[in-house]
């Protein structure tokens, strides 16, 4: 007897032995068929504080469920799930399993701030987003996309030098992603640079290329920044409860 | 105590109506005096807002509009008290079985439980083959139906209910209707309440039944209380237990409250405060206690059985699912219990036919299931297989009897020597077969009846 | 024109207030209280710090008793209730349960509310389990100094509950109002809970929000920025335990999702009822109730504090569910209104 | 010249994304609902609490609420109310717990109940496939006035139940006869039923329209039920002419 109301339920609630026989019984299919409950059974209650320790995160806790960040947004204007108030609730409740079915929407917040303007709370919803887009990252529920992979090749470029080389960065990107360096819409683009571009430009393009130049005093910037990131990262990570790691990618 | 007949302006409200004539005083004191022993939900603000249909149903009745069934001395009526408070006669004597499909269809030992206990009383019943079900399953399952068909089936079952007797030379009234299906107790409440409230319905109700000569003296014939099997088991059960020759004490047991009994028309529902303090509904639990068991609450007590009445029959996953996960499991990991007695038809079928495919999802449970009547025919020393007919319930009733001291081995080995007589013709009977027919084809007036 | 006389009966808020102020401008006052000391609700009941002052009961509200006790103007009598009243006003009779009869020119009635009894609620276990208390009595744990403690094992709750509207909004049992300050209550308590526990955590499920007026900053803001406390859009509809701990079902509403979450301890926010003995305080009074069983008032454009009869007024919570501060604010209200009833007749004849 | 004001905004069937549905026919449907004799009966009003759906069976399990069937009724969403008869209403369990819980005094279960007639009344596809499975029991309960007979519980339609749907084995007349209840001993109702009764039930199906609800879901159960009808109609007009000759 097939369910009727299949539609009302999780696909993976539903439990099924496509062939099964039990005490001489064929009780394939249907006739084994269980389901799970939807029922929300606790809060994870440290959910909260671990998006408030994110940069952005602070305020979450002000929010009462009005809507005006979900109304006025951009995104939900054309993705009706992109809905910050929702997920705002969800973090605040300690809802972790709900907020990750929406793992793959919930980073496209595009940062036009029109909710950290209407908010009479002052959550700055898109300050959560964008804490909850990196607590998903720093939790593993993110695998690397090709997206994350071109950021983490271009700000190891600028930790390194204090520059953006860009063929560099298309390199090492290509090599992670493990595509080959030439892509006829790179070539055909490379092939226009050169025919427009002045002579001494390329020149000094061809160089940066092999000399790898840095900005000037480099180093101690940098070590004053990997410094920083690192200790970020160490808290950030003690907020989350993670084992102590690399911090962001440095 | 002696019973002044209702006279003047109050004929007709109540068969138990009469002046007190106490001074404005001692009418006072005598109301503080109930207002402070009734029972703890019947405050003061809320016991005038909630209707008891009874009263209007009484006011219907001196208006000349319907002829209310009344029970009377010869029902021997014992008073329990409702949600809040009320009285409700019970009837323990002269009773017309109104059976349950799903009882007789597949959980046999239920009825046959319940003429076996008024046997063992010298309660004097007519079980006939005229009557329907209440065609409520139906209606709440598959849409079929509507409150005109479901009103008239209730009014025609009732009616039958009150000429029977005729049939044994006894006046009208002499039976009253003992509703032994859950959904059928809960449907008809339900359409009394419509019935009361509406002269539409009761005129469309009228004209069919006047079709079927289903009529009295013109009017609808409306029951003074509709009566659960289990409300009579409920007020019978100290005297059950005089019968009782099998020990219960180590014995825990939980207990399923049927929706259908308790959730509709709930303000009709007997509670008890000496029945987990009036927390919780009183029959079953009662019984339970007063034979001696421990009965054990757990945190889905309230929950129903999963019975889904369309997906019993044509969606079985939602039913065997909540049966196990929200009932069963909870019983056996949270109260440990012995047995789960349930008092309605389909609660028992769900929580005792849907416990073997748990084992497909490694949720091997297994808890015996009954109906309180069924226990307490073997707590008075029923035969297991010949009398409650355990044989039909697919969850391990076995160790349970072995627990209560029953040697369900002799007791299946002699009713399948049993059988055999039966094959041959000669089987036992709780009753005589003959007044099963009260009219129409097959109806045979008995020797003796005209005199009885 | 010889001095006044008011009865005022009850002596709560509304009526220390009303005879207070009755004193203060020259009446004589018989202050008639049921029970063995004065003080009303917020001290029969053991209320912790009120809302919004913060300041405890016994400080507050003693301070009001200490007032009227002091006061050589008012007379009275504890443990004793009105039994018979008649006459009209400027002419009233007053026979007292202790046998004392009392004249008075008019009476205010300050017989304020009963809280709600959770027991009627059987399926939010009050009276089952243990652990399931009353904001009362959780007033009582602060204001006992005990701390909020299990009752079952005294330990110290995890994880708290509180469910609004119990008793309140409820159409099952004849309660179809909102006892308008167990929002704001629940809030305070909430935050008392987060300051005394601050390893708990502390949710309070609502179907709205009505800490009305300036109540909005100091307790449902200030509850959720300061103190971390969770609101979550259900109504509980039931508590049951598995044996260990309580379980709370609902839905979260916003979620739209059945919940069953496990708690230490569950507070019911208990609305305000009439008070029960209103059905006899109306007969003894001849005045009317209104259809929840509340003091009806009269009409209050012209003359707020009246009732369905001329010379009988009264204020607070005994005409439906009042703050502490309205019901001081009403017994002062009914004191004027008394005087300028009482001049009338003057004024009349005048003209 | 006629202005509407309620632009009609037809939708698809969501179960089998055939043609949009008129606004006509979405308003006929939320009327027959409306005008259901009980519908003011089981909704008062809603707070949105949630403790019908909190104490939902179904909810449990399914995406089903019965506040969202309220809320859909109360603010005459006829879009929302059509959707959820295409599979929401059949998930409703009809345990009554919504409607003893309900702080307004609602019945959700019993507004799932209007909704189903009404899916019925328009023939929704809906209906046909839900009530598949029904055929066997609605033959057997119109034409007996019994819901269910012992020799319809066969392991071919309930191996989900296991094994011992007897833990005697024998043949079922023999069990069935071992049963101390006379009125039991039957294979095909659940207990005897009286020719007479049976076309006293007949009858009240036919004057209450319950038939016609038959005709527009299953045409072919009508016709069989109707033969089987006439057959005992006979027979018992057989008997009564028998007695007159007497």
């Amino acid at each position: 007897m097939p369910i009727h109301e299949k539609s009302l339920i999780r696909p993976e609630n539903i439990i099924r032995h496509e062939s099964m026989n039990l005490q001489g019984v064929d009780v394939s299919g249907d006739w084994s068929t269980f389901i799970g409950s939807r029922t929300i059974t606790d809060y994870n209650e440290d959910m909260q504080d671990e998006i408030a320790a994110l940069p952005g995160g602070e305020y979450i806790h002000r929010c009462w469920q009005c809507g005006s960040c979900t109304n006025t947004c951009t995104v939900n204007a054309i993705e009706a799930r992109f809905n910050p108030r929702y997920w705002i609730y969800l973090i605040r409740i300690g809802l972790e399993e709900e907020l990750l079915r929406d793992k793959d929407i919930l980073w496209q917040c595009v940062s036009c701030n029109k909710c950290t303007y209407t908010c009479p709370r002052d959550v700055v919803p898109e300050g959560v987003m964008k804490a909850t887009a990196h607590w998903l990252e720093l939790k593993g529920h993110t695998p690397d996309s090709p997206s994350t992979i071109f950021d983490r090749e271009f700000s190891n470029q600028i930790f390194a030098t204090g520059k953006v080389e860009e063929g560099r960065v298309l390199r090492r990107f290509f090599a992670s992603t493990g595509q080959a360096l030439r892509q006829p819409w790179l070539e055909s683009m490379v092939i226009g640079l050169v025919s427009r571009l002045p002579v001494k430009m390329l020149l000094r393009l061809g160089l940066s290329a092999v000399l790898r130049p840095k900005t000037r005093k480099w180093s101690k910037s940098r070590a004053a920044i990997t410094d920083y990131l690192q200790q970020q990262g160490r808290a950030e990570r003690r907020a989350l409860h993670l084992s102590a790691g690399e911090g962001t990618h440095v | 105590m002696t019973h002044k007949e209702p006279t003047g302006d109050y004929n007709g409200f109540g068969p138990g109506w009469k002046a007190t004539g106490l001074t404005p005083a001692e009418a006072r004191r005598a109301t503080d005096w109930v207002e402070a022993k009734i029972d703890r939900r019947a405050l003061l603000v809320n016991k005038d807002r909630v209707e008891d249909i009874r009263e209007r149903m009484w006011e219907l009745e001196k208006d000349g509009e319907i002829v209310v069934h009344r029970i009377g001395d010869q029902h021997e009526p014992v008073v329990a008290r409702t949600l809040y408070g009320w009285e409700k006669k019970i009837p323990t004597n002269s009773l017309w079985h109104h059976k349950s499909c799903g009882q007789c269809g597949n959980i046999p030992g239920y009825p046959s439980s319940i003429l076996w206990l008024m046997n063992k009383f010298g309660i004097r019943y007519l079980d006939e083959t005229d009557q329907t079900s209440c065609t409520a399953w139906n209606y709440h399952g598959s849409g079929i139906g509507n409150v005109v068909s479901l009103a008239a089936i209730f009014l025609r079952n009732f009616h039958q209910a009150y000429v029977s007797a005729q049939a044994q030379g006894l006046p009208v009234g002499t039976y009253y209707p003992l509703v032994h299906c859950g959904t059928s107790f809960g449907n008809y409440k339900e359409m009394r309440i419509y019935l009361m409230h509406s002269a539409e319905l009761r005129e469309q109700v009228r004209k069919i039944l006047g079709k079927l000569g289903r009529l009295v003296d013109g009017k609808l014939l409306i029951p003074e209380e509709i009566v659960h099997y289990s409300e009579w088991l409920h007020v019978m059960r100290h005297r059950i237990r005089e019968h009782q020759v099998v020990d219960c004490g180590n014995l825990r047991a939980t207990i399923h409250p049927a929706c259908h009994v308790y959730k509709m028309v709930p303000e009709d529902v007997i509670y008890d405060d000496t029945v987990m303090d009036g927390n919780r509904v009183a029959v079953s639990t009662g019984l339970m206690q007063t034979l001696g068991a421990q009965v054990i609450d757990y945190s889905t007590w309230y929950d129903c059985c999963g019975f889904g009445f369309r997906h019993i029959i044509g969606e079985r996953e939602f039913t065997r699912s909540f049966a196990i996960d929200r009932k069963i499991k909870v019983a056996v990991d949270e109260a440990r219990s012995d047995v789960m007695i349930g008092h309605d038809t389909g609660c028992i079928t769900t929580l005792d036919k849907n416990q073997w495919i748990g084992r497909a999802v490694d949720k091997v449970y297994e808890l015996p299931v009954m109906a309180d009547c069924q226990f307490a025919a073997l707590a008075c020393g029923a035969h297991p297989y010949k009398l409650a007919q355990l044989h039909w319930h697919a969850s391990p009733f076995e160790t349970l009897l072995e627990k209560l001291g029953i040697d369900w081995q002799q007791a299946k080995a002699e009713f399948e020597s049993y059988l055999k007589d039966v094959a041959d013709g000669r089987f036992e009977t709780l009753y005589d077969p003959k007044r099963a027919i009260t009219s129409g084809p097959g109806f045979v007036r008995q020797q003796g009846d005209q005199a009885a | 024109m010889s001095e006044s006389r008011v009865l005022v009966v009850g002596s709560g808020p509304a009526g220390l207030s009303a005879a207070h102020a009755l004193a203060a401008a020259g009446s004589r006052v018989t202050l008639v209280e049921k029970a063995d000391r004065l003080g009303g609700a917020p001290i029969l009941s053991g209320y912790a710090r009120l809302v919004p002052s913060h300041e405890w009961a016994r400080d507050a509200i003693g301070g009001m008793v200490a007032r009227v006790e002091g006061n050589q103007r008012i007379d009275i009598h504890r443990s004793a209730v009105v039994e018979n009243f008649e006459g009209s006003l400027g002419n009233f009779r007053a026979k007292l349960s202790n046998g004392q009869v009392i004249g008075a020119d008019a009476a205010v009635l300050c017989t304020g509310f009963t809280h709600f009894d959770s027991v009627s609620k059987p399926e939010w276990g009050f009276g089952i389990y243990p652990d399931v208390v009353t904001t009362v009595q959780v007033e009582q744990m602060f204001s006992s100094g005990a701390g909020v403690r299990c009752p079952s094992d005294g330990r110290v709750p995890d994880r708290v509950a509180i469910l609004l509207c119990v008793g309140s909004r409820d159409r099952q049992i004849g309660r179809e109002w909102c006892s308008k300050i167990c929002c704001t209550v629940s809030a305070n308590i909430a935050m008392e809970i987060r300051e005394a526990l601050p390893k708990s955590s502390v949710y309070i499920y609502y179907m709205d929000v009505r800490t009305f007026g300036l109540y909005e900053g100091p307790y449902y803001w200030e509850s959720q920025e300061e103190h971390r406390v969770k609101y979550i859009k259900a109504r509980i509809a039931e508590v049951a335990s598995d044996g260990k701990r309580l379980i709370l079902k609902g839905e979260d509403t916003l979620v739209k999702r059945p919940i069953t979450i496990p708690f230490d301890m569950v507070v019911q926010a208990v609305g305000m009822d009439p008070n029960v003995d209103n059905v006899h305080i109306a007969s003894v009074f001849g005045i009317q109730l209104d259809k929840y069983g509340y003091v009806r008032k009269a009409p209050v454009y012209s003359a707020a504090g009246g009732t369905s009869r001329p010379g009988v007024f009264v204020a607070g919570a005994a005409t439906g569910p009042e703050t502490i501060d309205d019901s001081i604010a009403q017994g002062q209200s009914a004191a004027i209104a008394v005087l300028a009833a009482m001049r009338m007749p003057v004024q009349e004849a005048a003209e | 010249m006629t202005t509407t004001l309620k632009a009609p905004t037809p939708i698809g069937d969501p179960l089998n994304g055939s043609a949009a549905v008129s606004y006509e026919k979405l308003e006929a449907i939320f009327d027959d609902i409306r005008s259901h004799p009980l519908y003011d009966h089981e909704l008062n009003g809603c707070l949105n609490c949630g403790i019908c759906t909190a104490t939902c069976p179904s909810a449990q399990y399914y995406d089903y609420s019965p506040r969202e069937i309220v809320q859909l009724l109360w603010t005459e969403n006829l879009e929302g109310i059509y959707d959820a008869m295409q599979e929401k209403i059949w998930a409703c369990a009809q345990c009554y717990t919504c409607a003893a819980r309900c702080p307004f005094q609602n019945s959700p279960g019993g507004l799932v109940m209007i909704m189903r007639e009404a899916a019925i009344k328009h023939g929704l596809q809906s209906v046909k496939d839900v009530l598949r499975p029904f055929t066997r029991v609605m033959l057997k309960v119109i034409s007996t006035g019994n819901q269910l007979a012992p020799n319809m519980i066969t392991p071919q339609a309930f191996p989900d139940w296991g094994p011992n749907i007897s833990k005697i084995d024998a043949p079922l007349t023999v069990l069935r006869k071992a049963i101390p209840v006379p009125t039991l001993h039957t294979l095909d109702t659940a207990w005897i039923v009286n020719l007479k009764t049976s076309i006293e039930l007949y009858t009240i199906w036919e004057e209450t329209g319950v038939l016609q609800q038959l005709e527009v879901v299953d045409s072919s159960l009508y016709d069989v039920i109707v033969d089987v009808m006439d057959e005992k109609r006979n027979e018992y007009q057989d008997w009564l002419d028998e007695q007159d000759e007497d």
